[in-house]
């Protein structure tokens, strides 16, 4: 089981690193919002794996906050962008 | 040049800072009272949550600092840009149809998971700060959503206000009962239930409320002094 | 250690921006760059190699494996404070802007000497 | 006194919305506790009575007969096609994605849609922008406009029949009957 | 008759928070409660100080928060100094709130009060609080007060001096709570005594980077040079009323702060010398930048700088005569200062410029009156309140050899007293500005409540001798107050 | 190991990979739209399945795992059509061959 | 209380003021009822003022109140001349504006007066000596405008003189545990020799500047000349002398027995002599007769100096007796001015002439009054002036001298202006109406000092007595003979009867001047004198052509060297250095938030730097 958290893991990391790539290169501000994004749903996804590493439940309330801390940004952004706000 | 200096400046500050926290082990323990919250914390207060009975209970005092100052945070934010009006909303603003249906359909969801989190404060990770900033951001979601939303200030400044005296009435009632302000006056039922801890969920859900109710007022206040009226 | 400097570097960071941008809004993100450099280096020292959140939510859970819980304490307080202080910094940039229709702090200098 | 009795007609839903925004939130309820405990229902039940009484304007529209049975079922068989539709397309984004040509002609292309309830819409966008090679940008009244991967020229019902054509039918069922 | 709720030094803080928080409740009842309710609060505080303080006097109070004896909670800490602060301060605020009753017409006046309660309460809570998290916390409080405050009027120029205090104040803010995150991470502790204790676990060169952290953080709200650059901003676009509050109070808890800090955790000789120094510093460079000025309130500030400049060279001596001195001196700046604010606000109102001041002797005699005393007082003057302060920060000074810093005091003191004399001139010039306005009794009775505290300490200065002896013993006794804390 | 962890594991990898590819489509893509087409949708599916996954490897959390996914589902295209849509409005149209841009036609008519 | 004490002696005094002051309110006449009593009473006590000393602790220090018989003297002035101040002040302040503020300073100042000369110990001297700083301050500024200026130049001279004062008063205490003159005597001589002079030389500095003496006169002219008449002649006649009585105690009662004692006091008496020299040539450039009064003060003080500082016997008794005579004549000339311009407006010589048949026992009060100043016999002046000679000459002074000489000789120049410019002369169509003081308020007083000098000069035992024990008490050795009324020695050991010599002296002046005075009032007629032109010349403008105006051009052409270097100036600048220095500072304050967020990290880094190097 070990293995395959690490297995799983790795490829979340370099799924991270690859998206970082497009938040520092740009070029425009939504394509880094998109970055941003991915990266949070990323995380989301890390964050639910992590509560099963450590078995424990309630990091999962952490991985729901976090994905509607996340898509709040994004809504957040995109009005502001337009100048919703 | 400025540049330079600034760069040198903080480099020398930054390297101070450092020098400060490098006698500090990372990631060893330090403990002093911390060992003594977590030995204590289920036994003595009842909550499974170390930090929220550090929270609440053990420094509940900051706690109450805390909420004041999100309360003043708040009033001050009222004051500062009182009777102010922002320009008529152009066209440009309008949120699309697909974002007001999907802001009112989350809304309630949101709402409850930010109850729901300041409802569990002392058994999970949260707490009335947490859930009560997620009530916010569901506030939050609504101002941009929807075209024409205003929050009920009145309504908002009445909740503050009855979660704010709840918790000091909860501190003067530990006077009451001729133990120390903010001391537990209630049962400490079993740990890991909902109805466990004493008085800490009850301040919890209060602080939940109340900075739900402030932090929404402040993103109102703050929306509609830039979008303004039409 | 490398917690600690790049939570350093993240106050600095938030320093620099306040010594050094001249628009009023930046200077706001800096300082709070600067709170979030502080959050970290709090929740860096609590942090115990090994150690679970602080929470007794699952059984044969011990102290010894817990993260110290008073910087996760302390932080969430700042945390607020933090929240707090740069929502009175927005409005103060709010009306500044609505008066001097600038947000450049050099402009803003009609208080001196 | 009539004036209430008048407001109870033209709502006469009233109730009824209330308990079916109560019933899916203390669903969610249910799943965020994952506990039967007794003391968590309870608190539930208190708790999303008191979330419901205040979200249930904005949160239906219609009440209770969206749990119709016949209803559920295309709830389901919905889904079923939703899934369907993922899977195939995610694994024609994975092949597009990993291609080294990219073979892709992107535009925005539009189409009117059918619907009239605005949840409908919004499952018929979220759906949209779900299965990969299309991305709703906006609508505007009942017009769809989709990012396609793609995109070719075409009138805006062959473009509805290629990118909502399995929903759509599916969605009227559920809500606008 | 046993009490419902016995009077402890919590109610400083419970009393205003609790009104705080009713106040938008009451408001909608009647909004003639967002006037008396901030009244009633004062007095209840008052009335505490007023049983209270006599007991801190015999031996300190020491409360504990949440049942939890330090260092595991909180405790509050009512020593002689702590009560003396807290009195001063709920009087003041007692004070204020009577002035602005008629003066203070801006909208929305529900929120001008609980910021003003908060002001007062979060200077209260720095000055009792043992723990220095809690510290941290209610300096925040105090300064979340009082950048809302300052931008609270609507005129021009307020957001931009709240913009300024507040930028400045976050440094304050962020440098302090470094400061408790070093300790906390060398200790392992927050409360005040039991770090006194603990200070050997930090290593000498982190305490000294540490003290550098809270001497800027706590520099900056006790305005000392040069990181007050928001004072003389903040001073002149706060109402009055308030500006009169952070001379008397904010400034006082942050020096409050610095004092019991430094000796509690930084007794080094070298940290001592230069708080001294950095006093005298700011005392002649502000009464310096002072002579120049054509506002009123900015001209004030100025001065408000130097008097915390002296009591801060004075306090920097850390003998107990020089403690001694400095907390009469704080005294004597918090009620002439506050007197001088009000009386100015009262004459020449919002817009002090020097020349609305232009026959003031005339038109209103009373005022121009105190405004005369509260110069004299400031000078240092016999028989008036300053003159006893004064005396005693040189004699402090004259003890420990530094006959060079009393040169500076006094030759500051001309400086002073070249600016305060041209404006009294200005009183009695015959030409005035035409605007004639009655002003109200009970703003009259408030600075006249200040003017009789002047004439009071200086024809009768014994008659706080004992409580300022007690006050220094009480902040230079580290071993009394870190057993008393940690008793059990 | 029973046959839900298994279903689990396979979720949870297929949920993984679609993660990365996600994240390589953002990289690959030629403009702000494809990018969000290709990374954004694939990185949520990705979640979900990864998600969901961990949910039937530990039974008792699958309810609140199917509550994220619900979640996920239920936002993520929302904010997505969001910040196309504002990234259009604020003047980033999308590539295209045959320069298909309905959108922008039908809002330059609204304008004029 | 007891009656005969000091506390309520000065109950009386404070309490008075304030009476007056709360009575005001009631009616006019009770205020100057109580105000009149307050100072006459407190004369009154004088002589009934017991030996027992009063301690009182005050602010964690003692303060101690007691009377010796060198401050009963200084006390005496200050009687002799609050009376009539405030006599003269009844009628004259009625047309001022806020009298009971006016009545409130004024009893202040006398008050702290009598306190300064009472106080045993430093503090109390200090405190008084403050509360009379600032009572005469309001004194001075109260007709506002120019006063102002005027007043904060005074006080700010004062605030040096005052804080040097305190300066030494700090460290003495510090040095001896206790602030009792005495006490702080004894262990005076026990400091080293260079830390004395530095402690006497700021309380001499600090007292110097009341006395407006040279380099510290420069409030003097315009403070004197901006306060209302009655007050200057207080202020020039009494307060000053605060200053010479607090050089007087410090020079020989704490001072006398350093290595440096001597030096510093021939610094002082030449500062004196040339303080009198060059005061007497601005006089003389005055054209206001106010200004010109004042520079007189300033010269007459320098005078005192001399005596005090020369510390012969026979000096000292010289300056003391001047400091009396001086507070007298003084007064007369300022109530006489005050009288002119009540009636007139006036106090310009230029515009002022022929008032002698307008207001003849005003005229007759600056006669005698400048008798007495150009110590022409039979009258105090001479006296005093005789006396200070013969010391000068025994303690072989001889070019202070003729400094002395040359200044008295002088001084006749500058009141010759005086009398002849408002009395004499062609009288003025305008001044037709002007009528004579009225007599109680005002021509009382007058009169009354004028009597004054009269007496003093006929019998100068009466004043030569109570300086006698002033100076046993100070410690002097004083022998009946030394001032036996009628003999002086001279260098050669003769005795000369000076009763007789004042008698012919005086008897031949006085015919022979007065005869002269009614020979011109005689001759006086009305001619316009202030547009005469010769025949189709028309003067321009702003010429006037009165000879009086540019009286002593020619004199001013040749000392105006001199005088155009005076040390004032060079006060002025230290003055406008600190000022621009401060405009300079306060630019530190840019108005810029970022540039304040610099200074913080700055000195942060730079806090972090030091203390990391001092480790
Ligand atoms: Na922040
Ligand atoms: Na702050």
């Amino acid at each position: 089981m070990e293995t395959f958290y690490y297995i799983i893991g790795g490829i979340l990391l370099l799924a991270l690193v690859i998206a970082a790539f497009r938040f520092f290169q740009g070029p425009t501000a939504p394509d880094r919002v998109i970055a941003l994004d991915a990266m949070s749903i990323i995380l989301t996804a890390g964050l639910v794996m992590l509560a099963l590493v450590f078995q424990r439940f309630i990091y999962i309330d952490v991985a729901l906050i976090y994905s509607i801390l996340g898509f709040m940004g994004i809504v957040s952004i995109a009005r502001w962008m337009e100048k919703g706000i | 040049m400025k540049k330079l200096l600034a760069t040198f400046l903080l480099g020398f500050i930054g390297f101070y800072l450092y020098t400060a926290f490098a006698g500090v082990p990372f990631g060893e323990s330090k403990m002093k009272v911390g060992k003594d919250y977590l030995e204590t914390t289920v036994p003595k207060t009842g909550a499974v949550n170390t930090v929220t009975s550090i929270v609440v209970n053990y420094r509940g005092f900051d706690t109450l600092g805390e909420v004041t100052v999100l309360f003043l945070a708040a009033t001050g934010l009222g004051a500062i840009l009182f009777g102010m009006k922002g320009k008529p909303e152009d066209k440009h603003r309008e949120p699309s149809s697909i974002l007001t249906t999907g802001a009112k359909a989350l809304f309630p969801i949101i709402v409850l998971l930010g109850a729901y989190i300041f409802i569990h404060g002392h058994l999970t990770p949260g707490g009335g700060f947490q859930g009560g900033t997620i009530i916010a951001t569901g506030v939050l979601m609504l101002i941009l959503g929807i075209k024409k939303f205003h929050a009920n200030h009145a309504l908002l400044s009445i909740m503050e206000s009855l979660a704010g005296i709840t918790f000091v009435v909860a501190g003067i009632l530990g006077l009451a009962f001729g133990k120390t302000f903010l001391e537990n006056i209630l049962p400490l039922g079993t740990p890991g239930q909902v109805f466990s801890a004493g008085v800490i969920p009850i301040i919890y859900v209060a602080v939940g409320f109340k900075v739900g109710a402030e932090l929404a007022g402040v993103l109102d206040t703050m929306m509609s002094t830039t979008r303004g009226e039409e | 250690m490398i917690y600690y400097i790049v939570s350093i570097i993240v106050m600095l960071i938030g320093l620099y921006a306040v010594l050094m941008k001249k628009n009023l809004i930046k200077i706001v993100v800096g300082l709070s760059l600067i709170d979030s450099g502080t959050h970290l280096l709090l929740v860096a020292i609590g942090f115990i190699k090994g150690g679970t959140a602080p929470i007794y939510s699952e059984p044969g859970l011990t102290a010894d494996a817990m993260v110290d819980p008073v910087p996760q304490a302390l932080v969430l307080t700042a945390i607020v404070i933090g929240v707090a202080v740069t929502a009175v910094a927005l409005a103060m940039v709010i009306r500044i802007y609505a008066q001097h229709k600038t947000l450049d702090i050099r402009k803003i200098r009609s208080l001196k000497w | 006194m009539d004036g209430l009795f008048q407001r109870f007609a033209k709502d006469k839903e009233y109730h009824v919305r209330f308990v079916f925004s109560w019933i899916i939130l203390f669903a969610i309820w249910m799943a965020l506790t994952s506990s039967l405990q007794i003391q968590e229902v309870l608190t539930g039940v208190i708790t999303v009575g008191i979330v419901a009484s205040f979200t249930w304007k904005n949160f239906t529209t219609k009440g209770l007969h969206y749990l119709h049975p016949q209803r559920i079922f295309y709830i389901l068989l919905y889904i079923l096609v939703f899934l369907k539709e993922l899977v195939k397309s995610n694994f024609h984004v994975a092949w597009i994605v990993l291609h080294p040509k990219l073979p892709i002609s992107p535009g925005i292309v539009r189409f009117p849609t059918r619907l009239k309830s605005e949840t409908a819409k919004l499952i018929l966008a979220n759906s949209i922008t779900l299965t990969p090679g299309t991305l709703s940008v906006d609508i505007k009244d009942n017009m769809y406009y989709i990012h396609w991967l793609e995109a070719k020229n075409m009138t805006d019902e062959e473009a509805a029949q290629s990118i909502a054509g399995p929903f759509e039918n599916l969605l009227i069922k559920i809500f606008e009957d | 008759m046993p009490e419902l709720f016995p009077l402890s030094p919590v109610h400083y803080v419970a009393a205003p928070l609790l009104a705080a928080f009713l106040l938008p409740l009451v408001a909608k009842l009647s909004r003639s409660f967002i006037k008396i309710l901030p009244g009633l609060t004062f007095l209840y505080v008052l009335y505490v100080s007023a049983v209270l303080f006599p007991h801190a006097l015999q031996s300190p109070i020491i409360e504990q928060i949440a049942g939890w004896a330090p260092p595991l909670g909180i405790n509050l800490y009512y020593g002689p100094m702590a009560g003396l602060f807290a009195s001063l301060f709920s009087a003041l605020g007692f004070i204020v709130w009577l002035y602005s009753l008629t003066q203070m017409k801006q909208e929305p006046l529900d929120r001008f009060y609980i910021l003003l309660m908060m002001l007062v309460a979060g200077a209260t809570g720095i000055v009792l609080t043992g723990d220095i998290f809690n510290l941290f916390v209610f300096m925040e409080i105090t300064a979340i007060s009082a950048f809302s405050l300052t931008a609270f009027l609507r005129e021009d120029d307020k957001a931009e001096a709240g913009f300024k205090y507040i930028l400045i104040g976050s440094l304050a803010s962020t440098f302090v709570l470094l400061g408790i995150a070093v300790l906390y991470s060398y200790t392992g502790t927050l409360n005040l005594a039991d770090l006194a204790l603990s200070m050997e676990k930090v290593p000498l060169s982190v305490r000294v980077i540490v003290f550098g952290l809270f001497l800027v953080g706590f520099g900056i709200e006790a305005e000392i040079f040069p990181l007050n650059g928001w004072a003389p901003d903040a001073y002149s676009a706060a109402p009055a009323p308030v500006s009169a509050l952070f001379a008397g109070i904010t400034v006082k808890a942050a020096l409050y702060a610095l004092a019991r800090v430094t000796i509690l955790l930084f007794p080094f000789a070298g940290s001592m010398a230069l708080i001294s120094i950095l006093g005298l510093v700011t005392l002649v460079i502000s009464e310096l930048a002072a002579l120049h000025q054509k506002n009123l309130f900015r001209m004030l500030a100025y001065s408000s700088m130097g008097q915390v400049g002296l009591a801060i060279a004075a306090l920097g001596l850390f003998t107990a005569e020089g403690v001694y001195a400095a907390l009469f001196a704080m005294i004597n700046h918090a009620i002439v200062k506050g007197m001088l604010f009000l009386a100015v606000f009262a004459m020449a109102g919002g817009s002090a410029n020097l020349d609305n001041l232009n026959g003031m002797g005339r038109k209103k005699p009373v005022l121009s009156f105190m405004f005369t005393l509260g110069a004299f007082a400031i000078i240092g003057l016999p028989p008036f309140s300053g003159f006893w302060s004064k005396l005693s920060v040189l004699t402090a000074m004259g003890q420990t050899g530094n006959y060079i810093m009393i040169a500076i005091v006094l030759a500051t003191t001309i400086v002073e007293a070249t600016y305060y004399l041209r404006a009294t001139g200005r009183l009695y010039l015959s030409e005035g500005s035409p605007v004639e306005s009655k002003t109200p009794l009970s703003a009259i009775a408030a600075v006249a409540v200040l003017a009789a505290g002047i004439l009071w300490i200086g024809f009768f200065p014994g008659s706080i001798d004992e409580i300022l002896t007690a006050g220094a013993q009480d902040l230079l006794d580290t071993a009394k107050y870190t057993e008393g804390v940690l008793k059990d | 190991m029973n046959i839900m962890t298994i279903i689990g594991m396979a979720l949870t990898t297929q949920g993984a990979l679609f993660l990365l590819l996600g994240a390589i489509g953002i990289v690959r893509m030629p403009d702000m739209y494809t990018r969000m087409q290709a990374g954004t949708k694939a990185t949520t599916l990705g979640a979900m399945s990864f998600i969901l996954g961990i949910g039937f490897m530990e039974p008792a959390w699958l309810l609140k795992t199917i509550l994220i996914v619900v979640f996920i589902a239920l936002s993520n295209p929302i904010s997505s059509h969001a910040l196309a849509r504002a990234a259009h409005r604020s003047g980033i149209f999308p590539l295209s061959r045959e320069n298909i841009d309905l959108y922008k036609r039908d809002n330059q008519e609204d304008k004029s | 209380m007891d009656i005969t004490g000091i506390p309520f002696f000065l109950a009386v005094s404070f309490g008075g003021a304030f009476l007056a002051y709360l009575l005001h309110f009631a009616h006019r006449f009770l205020r100057n009822a109580v105000a009149l009593l307050t100072v006459s009473v407190s004369a009154a006590l004088l002589f009934w003022l017991g030996d027992e000393t009063f301690s009182i602790e005050m602010g964690g220090f003692i303060l101690t109140l007691g009377k010796t018989p060198y401050s009963l003297f200084f006390a005496g002035i200050v009687a002799l001349l609050a009376v009539p101040t405030v006599l003269f002040s009844f009628t004259y302040m009625a047309k001022e504006e806020r009298p009971a503020m006016y009545y409130l300073n004024l009893l202040i100042t006398i008050a702290a007066m009598y306190g300064i000369l009472f106080s045993l110990d430093l503090l109390s001297l200090f405190i008084f000596w403050e509360i009379m700083t600032w009572s005469s301050f309001l004194l001075t500024i109260h007709k506002g405008g120019n006063a102002t200026k005027a007043g904060v130049k005074y006080f700010l001279y004062s605030a040096a003189g005052a804080y040097a004062i305190l300066f030494s008063i700090v460290i003495l205490f510090n040095m001896s545990g206790s602030l009792l003159i005495e006490d702080v005597a004894r262990s005076f001589v026990l400091q080293n020799p260079l830390m004395q002079l530095m402690l006497a030389g700021t309380l001499l500095f600090g007292f110097s500047v009341k006395a407006g003496l040279m380099p510290m006169h420069g409030w003097a002219p315009d403070a004197y000349a901006e306060s209302p008449a009655p007050f200057t002649a207080l202020f020039s006649g009494a307060l000053s002398k605060m200053g010479i009585f607090g050089m007087g105690m410090v020079l020989y009662q704490i001072f006398l027995q350093s290595p440096f004692s001597l030096p510093v006091r021939e610094l002082l008496a030449w500062a004196g002599g040339i303080t009198s020299a060059l005061a007497t040539l601005r006089a003389i450039q005055q054209t206001d007769a106010k200004r010109l009064l004042a520079y007189s003060s300033v010269a007459q003080l320098g005078y005192i100096v001399i005596g005090l500082a020369l510390g012969t016997p026979l000096s000292m008794m010289a300056a003391l007796f001047i400091a009396l005579l001086h507070g007298v004549f003084k007064a007369m000339l300022f109530f006489a001015v005050g009288a002119v311009y009540f009636r007139t407006g006036l106090t310009d010589l230029n515009e002022l002439r022929g008032l002698i048949r307008r207001m003849p026992v005003s005229f007759l009060t600056v006669l005698m009054a400048i008798i007495s100043l150009a110590n022409i016999p039979p009258l105090g002046g001479f006296v005093g002036k005789w006396l200070l000679y013969e010391s000068l000459i025994q303690s072989d002074h001889y070019f202070l001298v003729i400094v002395a000489f040359f200044s008295s000789t002088a001084s006749f120049l500058y009141v010759y202006r005086l009398i002849f410019s408002i009395f004499l002369g062609q009288e003025e169509k305008e001044f037709e109406h002007v009528k004579e003081v009225p007599f109680l308020t005002m021509q009382l007083p007058m009169l009354a000092l004028a009597a004054v000098t009269f007496i003093t000069g006929i019998f100068p035992g009466i004043v030569l007595a109570p300086i006698s024990s002033a100076l046993t008490y100070l410690g002097f050795p004083i022998y009946h003979d030394m001032w036996s009324m009628s003999m002086l020695f001279n260098e050669w050991g003769n005795r000369i009867n000076l009763l007789a010599m004042i008698s012919v002296i005086g008897t031949v002046f006085l015919t022979g001047f007065t005869i002269l005075s009614l020979y011109r009032m005689r001759r006086t007629r009305y001619v316009t004198t202030k547009d005469i032109h010769t025949s189709g010349e028309v003067p321009t403008e702003n010429e006037n052509l009165t000879y009086a105006i540019n009286f002593y051009q020619p004199f001013e052409r040749a000392v105006y060297p001199v005088l155009s270097k005076s040390i004032r100036a060079w006060i002025d600048w230290i003055g406008r250095s600190v000022s621009e220095f401060g405009d300079f500072l306060r630019h530190i304050y840019t108005g810029d938030g970022q540039t304040y967020a610099w200074y913080v990290v700055l000195f942060l880094t730079f806090m972090l730097a030091a203390g990391s190097w001092l480790l």
